[in-house]
């Protein structure tokens, strides 16, 4: 099963206007550079973006921000970005937050056919409004419906051409809720392999979950705090 | 003398049993690693999907594919393991984390709390905090008994948006060790040089005195 | 002439398309595998946790950690992956295997399927054959036209305890390929040599014919 | 974190007459058969095991069937085990049989807070009775709830003595989310290792999920269906 495309820009094709897309990543670790750099290109415009940050202002989701690609974003955590507050408090962009367990979840959820779970998290606060409450074990939890994209756009350390994915250390993250739960994925990938390099034990997503794979190039993988000790 | 936040940190430290796994929030919870008794053998998790963290990296050593949940690069231990956000969150809401430490804006009496959103200032969100307040057997706040205007952050009710209900067991401040029971806040221990009536005088909700209250050892 | 399990099998093969993933039940669809046209790329899900599954092995390859869900050995393609069984079914409730084939003991003529419970008998469960009918966009049910008795098994409705409800899109028997549609079963082709009459004699549930039914090409 | 015990005996200590317990393994893949040994030997009895299969007549948990130490199966299917067949239709065993893929989630449930979940499977079906019925997106699905055990019990490949756990092939199967939905999960190894001797990328379970692990022996492995080609 071939899921190979030649380049960022094949990978993609169909990304339209208002759509919804996942995008992996945890800061700005584990994101998808290259294809990040083409929504950038293509200028689509309205999206709602799904992803846990929303990058800083010159890297990451930052730069769909600056050029007001994105209409909603749907995340847990969005400091670090001066553009996104000013669009946020100015009115122009819709923010729906979420805990970053629920929205893990709500992916994998989505991804794995399952509509609709319970969860504590975020019981007696206002991620619950409007939300089925129910006891269970005496303790209340909330309903949260799945979630899932247009196009979900993911980032691996090594895939194979059947679309199988492998993580490299915290890189991992959201990614393989995401591509599970997009109606095309696409996985850019710092080494492209060929069927059997991996090994099919040490495989994190199975490549039934991806319709698209290419070989990235010319990451940056910027760190957002370097924090390091002296020898 | 109340305590600066690294004897904060250095008090909820004694708290640690081994053969925890304990999440640490940012700001003065992450300083609790660094007083950890010989001994006592835990093992951190990060949220993004990380066990068995380290201390941050070498100079020069540092992997952009490594950090933690405050995306500081860190280092990890033998036998850590890494894994994705939905196992992550499997672990902290099915309960295998015994702990976990985390700052807090204002805790009430009746132990809820709230630390992600005042209105009216930019709104960052709650990253993992909801499912960890929501999910956790064993919550200890770590923050300041006062806020910068000096009004108690110990309150009968939150007045901010709250983080989570009914969930905080014990806070350590600068000036005390308290623990969440029915009825209020219950004075534990007294930082070094505090006295009863200082703590009286920074706490808005009830606060319950039994007996005499001893002085923490650091 | 009514076709035989191995035609069956030959039949639905036809309805593979490139780039599908598969899931073969056991008896009949497990022969399909063996029919794939040249030029047809697809991989087979078996749900104990395996994409990828090739033929059996070799006599002393055998493997026992390497099984597919009839518990018989088997072989992983290059490009094989193996996963846990909540990932599995995640795959197949989540849609993404796009043909499940599997045999059935009846089927009512709005979809209804019955393959797991035969009151008074001895019932071993339904396996994954309930997660696969209730999630899978594209069923195809392998099976006699009649059981033993000579009696029909494709019918108005169900008499045995259902397996899922209004799910099976297509049917391949040893008379005829069917497919459910809003008023019954609509007749597509006869097997080789067998009439209209004799289909129609061997169906209880409401049939369909539009136009000439053409005969099966194998 | 040590997690490593001695032997199956200490492994097993504290399992008593009445308790839950589940067991990892696909047929006879992947099945702890050390501890199903001990408890043959520790002869506790009333159990309620939450295991895909039953085993065979003289393997698997066919042996705890033998010596009747088993008061309920909770199962997908339970073929190939004519003495299960005879204590089901005498009314000596209760059977409670739950879709595979229902079975699996609810397990993963268990061990992740989720206490509650809809899904399609078995909806219009006696496994629907008494279950709340919702739909979404028009189709109907059933309200499924989580499951847990006093003792997990779960083979693996490798391990190391932080309780990571990495499995080989189809054996991987319900034993992962076992090992999370255990109160106490014991695990199994054909080798055990040092902490940093597996890689962290490529642990199955998380050491988090395990409170005791130990070197197994002696394993037969039995096939069940051994199907073969001519060279």
């Amino acid at each position: 099963m071939n899921k190979i495309v030649a380049n960022v820009e094949e990978a993609c094709e169909g990304i339209q206007d208002g759509m919804t897309l996942m995008i992996g990543g945890f800061g700005l670790c584990g994101i998808p550079e290259n294809s990040i750099s083409e929504l950038v290109k293509l200028n689509v415009t309205g999206l709602t973006c799904i992803s846990n940050n929303a990058g800083v202002d010159d890297f990451g989701l930052g730069l769909l921000l600056q050029k007001k690609q994105i209409k909603k974003m749907i995340s847990s955590y969005v400091g670090e970005n001066d553009e996104f507050e000013r669009q946020m408090l100015s009115g122009e962009l819709e923010v729906d937050l979420i805990p970053q367990g629920s929205l893990a979840e709500r992916c994998r959820a989505g991804g794995a056919g399952i509509p609709a779970f319970f969860t504590p998290a975020g019981y007696g606060t206002e991620v619950a409004e409007g939300k089925e409450v129910r006891e269970f074990d005496g303790k209340p939890h909330i309903l949260e419906s799945a979630l899932t994209a247009d196009f979900a756009i993911v980032k691996a350390w090594k895939g194979d051409t059947a679309g199988n994915l492998v993580f490299k250390g915290t890189a991992r993250n959201f990614n393989p809720m995401m591509a599970m739960a997009g109606k095309i994925t696409i996985a850019e990938v710092e080494e492209l392999l060929e069927p059997g390099e991996l090994n099919p034990n040490e495989i994190h997503t199975p490549g039934i979950f991806v319709q698209r794979i290419f070989q990235g190039k010319g990451y940056e993988k910027r760190i957002e705090q370097r924090t390091v000790r002296q020898k | 003398m109340a305590l600066n936040k690294n004897e904060i940190a250095q008090r909820i430290a004694q708290e640690l049993q081994s053969g925890w796994y304990v999440n640490l929030g940012i700001g003065i919870p992450t300083l609790v690693a660094n007083y950890i008794s010989k001994g006592i053998e835990v093992e951190f998790q990060s949220e993004n999907g990380i066990l068995g963290m380290g201390p941050f990296p070498f100079e020069g050593e540092e992997d952009a594919d490594l950090i933690n949940a405050g995306k500081q690069t860190i280092t990890a231990l033998p036998g850590a393991v890494y894994f994705d956000s939905a196992t992550s969150f499997a672990m902290i809401r099915g309960q295998h984390v015994q702990l976990t430490v985390l700052g807090a804006m204002e805790v009430s009496e009746t132990g809820d709390i709230a630390n992600w959103k005042i209105p009216g200032k930019m709104v960052k969100g709650m990253g993992g905090a909801m499912d960890l307040v929501a999910s956790a057997d064993n919550i200890i706040v770590a923050m300041m008994h006062t806020n910068r205007a000096g009004e108690s952050k110990l309150l009968k009710s939150c007045s901010l948006p709250l983080t989570g209900v009914g969930c905080v067991k014990k806070i350590v401040t600068n000036l005390a060790v308290l623990e969440v029971v029915k009825g209020g806040f219950k004075l534990l221990e007294r930082a070094p040089g505090v006295s009863v009536e200082e703590i009286k005088a920074a706490t808005e909700g009830t606060l319950i005195i039994e007996g005499d209250i001893p002085e923490m050892k650091l």
